[in-house]
């Protein structure tokens, strides 16, 4: 079976954001998603630090660090882009004018329920930054995650057990085996990598899915 | 490429349809968008509801649509002017409904709108007619009346200049309502000034992102 | 008895006005408090469409109606005044950050309850504006008014009877007659023009005055 | 004559006292006002309820505050990062409270408290840990979470310029929380690159107006 390595899985959350689309990558591996951006289309990225067009990486040495991303990491801004306070970044979050925003998970429920904040274990420090108003302030919110944990559970579940992050709020899930959609009818297969089956997949999630 | 220029006021306005909320910009005639009201005028649709600070002056704009017939309700915080006759006439013929919003409570509620919140506790009105009915709470030893933020389907502004993104600057107190309105509409439409290439805008001063602009005008400075 | 007139109230206010002070003059008679503001202090004057360190009219001819007042006359910028939108500009009133508002008024109850938006005509078309934003939101909101209708009923009332524009909001009245106190104490009187006692002015208001 | 202008950012700092509550710009380290950090960690005192995205990086500003055991409490969104030692340490050793606040939640409360709101209904965090045991309200077919807008104290912002009335600028990402704590606190201490003349800033391109800001801190480029 061909599994998605990282990149492979940032190029094909990256095939489904059309030309125009205002969109948020969160901080760690979605943020990916952003090299495979195709040139030619504006799709416009914002980070929750207070930027919209967001640009590449600098090269090394050119860093600015008044100039990063949500991450901390050191970006740049393209031509046309803009900077503004956090209560107007988190408007654009919060009311609902970012079409889609990508995020990892711990667990994302058939229903759409999220989990990517809090392992819930006792002692953890707990860090929340941006992903709750990511989650449910976007109009779209895709995941992206390995479909299973190292020790082989699914990821995708029938209710999230982790504490979540907000209720109903994913639509798909992109994972290294295939991508999902959930919500209130569900999960549903919309594609497996190669030379795996839905039979498989049940297998795998432990899942009733359909295609 | 994405760009939102539209070549006319009327081509901007084109699918604004009977019954549409519709959010007008302006502080008197500062700011007032005046080539996409008429526009809108000369759609011909009607039974709108129109959220702007004023009922309209004199003949242009506001006063205009209003005039017109097309205005089934207004949101506003100050329709009683020397020259708002027209809104004065439709009142009083009880052919247009008002609900006045002090001043704050409507900037704030059209925030609230654009910021995706449910609704917000709000100093301004406890004790007075324009909270009566309203939900009300004691905090912190203070009074507030509960309000519900203003959405629209459109908002139709004035920027000095734009971009094919829909960044804007503004002019003066031209400003005004134009911000927050462009982030509490589903479609935005701002006529310009100026459209100017993408990048002349120095990112440090744009005040409206492109995020909350759907279409820009250029009208050009003599005619705006 | 020395009863004072317009200009003559306003720069009665005036000279209780600080240097440094936040000041609003909402529309109307108040914005003659504007001409005797002394030049050397510095004094920041807010118009709640917008500005802040708001200047004189401009010279006939030279007036710009993108730069107008809440009175919609055309006025000017100081040297670092500055442009914001509506929802920052009613912050600046309803956060507590205005020194001083100076309102107009039909009534100020005892207690500095204030009513002056609306005559309660059935009728009459009501507009509120800023008014009852700038009564509860400034740190002190100063009306000016004549003392007396002009049928000589007291608009210093012991409760108002004309439909409240914020209650317990005004802590001074400037009147052609006197100045006053008013709020949870009642109202005392501060100063009297020359030639008018406090016995006259219990008889005019009907108020149990004190000095 | 009104100038805000301060000598230094110990001379600004001088009456934060015990028990203060001091919101802190800066996201990462952008936009921290180390130097008034510094000012603030020499005075002495603790007891501190410090507002800020996170819990510090490193050895500088807020982390070398909890470090110095000034910080009785901390409210903030992300506390939880690779160099965040000294608050981990302490929140192990039970040293310091953790309010933890969405991001969204914690920039809409601060600017709620700088619009005088009296609490919001806001969408974020309904039905998770973060809501426990608040009020929550079904609005328009959307759940809803009632919070209250943080004040302070103080706020300790950084900016780019500013002038002696408190008019303030700020340079890319290092705006952040900037615009909104200065409105939120009773007293808004800047840290600027440059103190420029009355004037020198465009009144179109400043961010922050002098009204919410009460002292004004030169710093210079190299060492900010």
């Amino acid at each position: 079976m061909n599994r998605l390595n990282r990149d492979q899985m940032a190029e094909r959350v990256a095939r489904d954001i059309p030309e125009g689309a205002y969109v948020n990558l969160g901080i760690g591996l979605p943020t990916k998603v952003a090299n495979y951006l195709p040139q030619e289309r504006d799709i416009f990225l914002q980070s929750e630090n207070g930027l919209l067009g967001m640009g590449p990486a600098p090269a090394a040495g050119e860093e600015d660090w008044e100039l990063i991303n949500a991450g901390k990491q050191a970006v740049t801004l393209l031509s046309g882009g803009a900077f503004f306070h956090h209560a107007d970044s988190f408007a654009m979050m919060r009311g609902g004018h970012l079409d889609i925003c990508v995020l990892g998970a711990f667990q994302v429920s058939v229903h759409g329920d999220l989990a990517n904040w809090h392992t819930g274990e006792s002692g953890a420090i707990p860090a929340v930054g941006g992903a709750m108003d990511l989650a449910i302030g976007a109009r779209q919110t895709f995941v992206m995650m390995d479909l299973l944990t190292k020790s082989g559970e699914s990821k995708l579940v029938e209710a999230c057990t982790y504490p979540l992050t907000g209720l109903a709020c994913v639509s798909r899930v992109y994972s290294d085996l295939g991508v999902f959609s959930v919500g209130a009818e569900g999960a549903r297969v919309i594609e497996l990598v190669d030379g795996l089956s839905l039979e498989d997949i049940r297998k795998l999630t432990g899942l009733p899915l359909e295609g | 490429m994405i760009d939102k220029s539209f070549d006319s006021a009327g081509a901007a306005v084109a699918d604004i349809h009977d019954g549409a909320s519709v959010m007008i910009g302006g502080f008197g005639t500062a700011g007032m968008p005046d080539q996409l009201i008429d526009a809108l005028i000369a759609r011909g649709v009607g039974d709108l509801t129109i959220i702007n600070n004023n009922a309209g002056n004199g003949e242009q704009g506001v006063a205009a649509l209003i005039r017109e017939g097309r205005v089934k309700k207004i949101i506003c915080s100050f329709p009683r002017q020397s020259d708002s006759h027209h809104f004065d006439a439709a009142y009083r013929a009880g052919s247009i409904e008002l609900e006045l919003v002090p001043q704050g409570n409507l900037a704030a509620r059209i925030q609230a709108a654009g910021a995706g919140l449910g609704a917000i506790f709000t100093p301004t009105g406890y004790g007075t007619l324009l909270a009566e009915g309203k939900e009300t709470r004691e905090i912190g030893g203070r009074n507030y009346v509960l309000e519900y933020p203003i959405h629209a389907d459109f908002a139709l502004i004035k920027a000095q200049q734009g971009d094919r993104w829909g960044n804007l600057i503004y002019r003066k107190t031209a400003r005004n309502f134009g911000p927050i309105m462009a982030m509490a509409a589903r479609t935005t439409i701002a006529q310009v000034s100026d459209i100017v290439p993408l990048g002349a805008l120095d990112p440090e001063v744009i005040v409206t992102p492109g995020i909350f602009v759907q279409r820009v005008v250029e009208i050009g400075r003599e005619s705006a």
